[in-house]
């Protein structure tokens, strides 16, 4: 432990000589950091502290140096979180290619890739976003259509994703493409391109929630060179579902955030009364304490979760209901601070109302996607009644 | 529980043609995307009025057709249906009713019959904050010479920046909270001193805040009894809950069956979604709800036409009921529509943000729940 | 109408003159007027009532005279039944034999089987009881094994039943059995037979509420003469579906009951307290409130069903929903009731508990079977999905 | 939060395979079907506390293991999960609890070794109605001479028919709803004017209702300041409501895992009935249920074994969350099992029964949602 009693002392000593102030406050959602190379930075100091993070490859803090990640164990890793905490410093860097394709290429990538790719995931020099969903295959992902013919050293790709989130923005797609039409799940692979490829047409998709953080995107006659293929060919099918473990794991421990501040019992007296310092309406109060106490079971499980992952070194089987639980109380939140704050929360822009009504009122249309993105709640059931419960399918 | 009478089924499909061929869903789109400052389209409330919609409440002497609210209520269903914006609940429901209970001779003669040609938008201003508190009253009239001198504020107010005619609740004497005390006003929608600010809600259709300092009002502004308003509002605010809970059902009927649609064409893993059996249990349900909700609508409505002893509690019963299924409905066509449903291009989010601010629009489920409860005397 | 005014004149003055006085009291359950060969009367007046009331044919009011019913009008049952409700007179017969075989008898039983059972079934002289569910065929009641086997001039009857309601009390039983073993639904015969008959078993079955209302009765070699099956051979099962929607309107439309006296809202306000009037307990408040706010909802609904069903002359849609949501509301009731009384309402007998608290903590554990018993909610739920919305089996 | 040590794994597995072979369900019928008067198995407690399950929090010194609070409730569990009746929570958890936070040492050095060693049934007589209210106390103690007289009556008191010591909550100055002026005392079962009424309820446990008429203790009998007990009381019942929680997560679980059985045997239209996917639905919402409130309950006792400062609000939230669960899992045992789960020859009716009793006692889900707001200032 000593050991990790030293790193602890260096890693602090730097962080308060190198984090900038702006970075130790809580983020704006427009100061997020994206990157890439359409990447804007309304605060210049997000780009410092990026550039200083990933040089010394600590926005992939447990990667392979050999690869620009910054070559920490697990407890290094575990100190530098926590000395980021205790500073309250913002991540620094958001990135789909570090939470998900990162490790996929790790595991699956030939060394050529690996070395290709990853340095500039982890320098934020790239973003990568996902081609996944069709507009026919949601739940259903394997009934994907998108075709790549076989030309010879390339592949030629034409179809339709939706769902790509931020395609606009990204700079690099991973994708799974139909190389085999006679079969389903042997039929896919997993191809990386170039968003700027001739052929490639990102069309931002309005959200209920007045924000466009997903595009349908299309492609046509659209060339990616062989080598750009991950995995085997008809192979994609495994690094998929892969992929979609640490999207889970990603959606699931960030949570789905909801904005910073007040507490929704603070909402509630603030916008209903109070009585004796109980929020004035009982029916309200009792569902927000129980929203309260979900929220509070939420919390302990995942930190239950962790700590018997850690211990039996394989995963929880509660694990399996996290991503569902995340969703269900998020919802449940948001209505319950709608409904406190009665028309005041109901409203769209403009004046008569707060900058925070607005975004919570945002906060709460967005929250409906938590039951769909990332694997439906219905599909999270039907893992949990089969994998972990053993139920059978219905013939 | 009466059946629909040959005239009132010939309505009801009549409003059912109209909204689903001159007002789909698509007209509130328009008229949010064209950010229409009145939030809803005169010359479709002019159609609506020669249909003789404005004036199915009001007395044949006043130029309405003494319909009754079971029928109103049948017109609200299928506006409801296609989320059609218009001053049907402002002033066909909500102002028409309290003239009717409250209004003299006079102010009858001078106001129904312009609400029932749809020549004007007439409204109820009552609560003063975000949630529904009828009796909680702190706009001020004083008087002064033979009139009164208001002061004050009104939230959220129905048409507020568009009507001609707005019904103030005001305070005439005792303390903040208390029923009595409470006395209406007449206001012209251009008086001096009348500010209002026109908001833009999720449901896209306008409400507004209203500023009242030193608005100057006759004595023959006052509707009803000074200092005894209370009653009247609350039997008026009885009727518009029972009548925007029509709408409601209408609304989540429509929610359920364009949702249901989707069960039977949608297909994932080759087969159609409608086929599995957890989301049939969850359509079950729902449909279970639904009428459940309606008969207490219908009741409702039934009640006021027979002028019932249980008006009050037919009426927080109805407008808490069709709040639970609507907000139930919305989410669901949401959800089960999945990724399309969260998209602006779609119907399903216009659906929810509707269904939210009529789900608080003259007190939520929390507040009818609390105020049957009372009634119940427990 | 006039005709009706004279019909009501009379039954009104024939009710005064013959309805005995405690026959206008509500009816204590130990009262209720099964009647049958081993009927017993607690209360005399019982069968004093019973027989006035059959002699007129007045306990099957709409059936034909020909078969012992009263021969009324829709219209005269009608005025009858609002005559009986004005003196809150009780009804003279509870029958199995009634609500369910008679209207099937009257549908599809030969002229001679009408003339043998039916007037026995008005008279009371003839407790029926149902042989329908078994111990492998619950929901899925067409997968009944059984067996009646053609032996010339009668059918030997061997197998199984269970869920007969009452047939340790029952004279005759209207039982399902298998006559071809090759087919499911089209092997199923419709036979009726006297429990007196060798072979015949019935054992009670004790339930969680302490009550054996039903048996499982086991048939061994039990002769059946060929005469007592009704409709065709192999046509059972469209009778017996037949069957099933009286048997449903009748505990549909019957309700559940639950024990009469104190609302729900009293017993919460006496065994809780109250603070201003309201429930002290004001989440519990809330939730009976919105409990009560079900019922009357579900007795509106009720009401409308009946006066579309009338007024259109086809059963509403809406009937559909009526068993699933009087077995919720029934079970939410008793657990309300039973939360509100505390552990005074957990008493299983004994001192230290009022006969009402230990009645409804009874009823409590008596109505967890309304959502299983004639039909499932699970199976309510699947019907409304598919005859009533449409949808489609999955295949 | 801890994971289970070495030695902790070995008592839930030794919990276990004792309840399951010496104690199952069954053994809870037998004392059913026998009346037993003491509601448990003599000859079973002594060898649950030949096996030291009476000593877990108590002291060495004074004949415990010391184990700490999670440790109990690994064993708690698992009587929970097949319905053993014992007087572990009203004597191993509560009165221990209650000596160990309050007792002098001379309390402490005469009671405390004869819990551990299973000689003595001990309980908290704290409620006086139906329901639990523990600040409401009209049981009066009055000074006479040195000591005190008792007198009020306590009711559904654990093990209170049997109890050879009953720790009773009482009334020494102040209001009846105060929380000052509450004393502990020590009552011996054998009291003269202690008169003992054992109830028989729906989960076959025995509790009493106690009648103290002028019952006189002696100045050492108090435990606790005078007038000052009710925070020793507080500190008592959130240990025995994060106890009582861990047998119910166990009660729970067992429920849900016997009808998971059942789902995977049970045939009907010739499918397993665990294939329809409603149920599947059904049960995976149970099981999320069940993993959420098993994390409260594991949090709460930890807290308590770590002395942290939130005991209280976890306390609350393991009983709730435990309640909620077993209410739904106790209810759709019977559900799913369908007929045979309505008879009694079936378990499911038993651990519906036990399930009540258990919700209700130290305060149901609304008491301890009430408390944990008013612990969160809202």
């Amino acid at each position: 432990m000593a050991e990790l009693d030293d790193f602890r002392a260096e890693t602090r000593a730097w962080l308060e000589a190198n984090c900038p102030q702006s970075m130790r406050t809580p983020m704006p959602g427009e100061e997020t950091p994206w990157a890439g190379r359409k990447g804007t930075y309304k605060n210049p100091e997000t780009k410092i502290w990026l550039d200083l993070m990933a040089a010394k490859g600590w926005t992939a803090p447990t990667w392979p140096k050999a690869y620009g990640g910054g070559g920490l164990s697990r407890g290094e890793a575990k100190v530098l979180e926590q000395e980021m905490g205790r500073i309250k410093a913002r991540p620094p860097l958001f990135s789909f290619g570090l939470w998900m394709l990162g490790p996929v290429l790790l595991e699956y990538a030939t060394e050529e890739q690996k070395l290709s790719h990853l340095p500039k995931i982890v320098s934020g020099e790239i973003r990568w976003c996902q081609g996944y969903s069709e507009p026919g295959a949601g739940s259903d992902l394997a009934s994907l259509q998108t075709r790549a013919e076989d030309k010879g050293d390339h592949y030629l790709v034409n179809g339709q994703k939706v769902w790509t989130s931020y395609a606009d923005q990204a700079d690099w797609i991973f994708c799974l493409v139909r190389t085999d039409t006679t079969v389903k799940h042997e039929g896919i692979s997993f191809l990386l391109f170039d968003m700027t490829t001739p052929g490639v047409e990102p069309r931002p998709i309005k959200l209920i929630s007045g924000e466009s953080p997903f595009c349908e995107t299309f492609f046509t006659d659209v060339k990616v060179p062989k080598a750009q293929l991950v995995g085997k060919l008809n192979g994609g099918w495994e690094i998929a579902k892969r992929l979609l473990q640490y999207e889970r794991q990603n959606i699931s421990s960030g949570g789905f955030g909801g904005a910073a501040g007040l507490e929704l019992e603070q909402v509630a007296l603030s916008h209903v009364g109070e009585v004796d310092g109980k929020i004035a309406d009982a029916d309200l109060r009792a569902r927000i304490a129980a929203h309260k106490m979900d929220a509070k079971a939420f919390a302990l499980t995942v930190r239950r979760v962790e700590a018997e992952s850690k211990a039996g070194g394989t995963i929880s089987p509660a694990t399996s209901i996290i991503k569902y639980a995340a969703a269900t109380l998020n919802q449940h939140k948001y209505e319950l601070l709608v409904e406190a704050m009665g028309h005041q929360g109901l409203g769209w822009e403009g004046e008569g109302f707060t900058k925070r009504e607005l975004i919570e009122t945002r906060g709460w249309l967005r929250s409906k996607g938590n039951s769909i993105e990332g694997g439906t709640s219905e599909i999270n059931l039907n893992v949990v009644a089969k994998r972990v419960l053993g139920l059978l399918d219905h013939q | 529980m009466a059946v629909l009478n040959e005239e009132q089924v010939m309505l009801r499909d009549a409003a059912r043609d109209w909204t689903q061929e001159k007002s789909p869903v698509a007209a509130l789109r328009k008229l949010r995307d064209t950010k229409s400052a009145t939030g809803f389209d005169a010359a479709a409330w002019t159609d609506m009025a020669q249909m003789g919609w404005a004036g199915v409440i009001i007395p044949e002497a006043h130029g309405g057709a003494d319909f009754g609210y079971r029928s109103l209520g049948l017109v609200l269903e299928e506006t409801g249906r296609t989320l059609t914006a218009s001053p049907l609940v402002s002033t066909a429901l909500t102002a028409a009713t309290a003239l009717m209970l409250g209004g003299s001779e006079a102010q009858q003669a001078a106001w129904l019959p312009k609400i029932a040609a749809g020549e004007i938008v007439a409204t109820l201003a009552v609560d003063e904050t975000a949630h529904h508190h009828p009796s909680t009253i702190a706009l001020t009239a004083t008087k002064s010479g033979s009139g009164y001198v208001l002061n004050g504020t009104k939230s959220f107010v129905l048409d507020g920046g568009s009507a001609d005619l707005l019904i103030v609740v005001a305070r005439t004497s005792g303390a903040k909270s208390d029923e009595a005390g409470i006395t209406l006003f007449l206001v012209d929608g251009s008086a001096k001193g009348l500010a209002r600010q026109t908001l833009t809600m999720v449901d896209s259709r306008a409400v507004a805040n209203l500023t009242l300092s030193q608005v100057e009002v006759a004595a023959d502004a006052v509707l009803g009894p000074v200092d005894g308003g209370f009653a009247i509002l609350e039997q008026t605010l009885d009727r518009a809950r029972a009548g925007l809970a029509a709408e409601m059902i209408g609304t989540a009927t429509q929610a359920f069956e364009i949702t249901l649609d989707y069960l039977k064409t949608r297909t994932q893993f080759g087969q159609g979604i409608g086929t599995f059996q957890a989301l049939q249990h969850r359509a079950a349900k729902l449909y279970t709800d639904l009428e459940l909700a309606r008969s207490c609508v219908q009741a409702a409505l039934d009640a006021i036409d027979e002028k019932s002893n249980d008006i009050r509690a037919l009426a927080s019963l109805a407008k808490a009921k069709a709040a639970d299924v609507l907000h139930l409905a919305s989410n669901e066509m949401v959800q089960m529509h999945g990724g399309i449903g969260m998209t602006d291009a779609h119907d399903a989010g216009l659906y929810m943000k509707r269904a939210r601010v009529a789900e608080a629009t003259f007190g939520g489920s929390s507040y009818h729940r609390d105020r049957y409860a009372k009634l119940g005397g427990f």
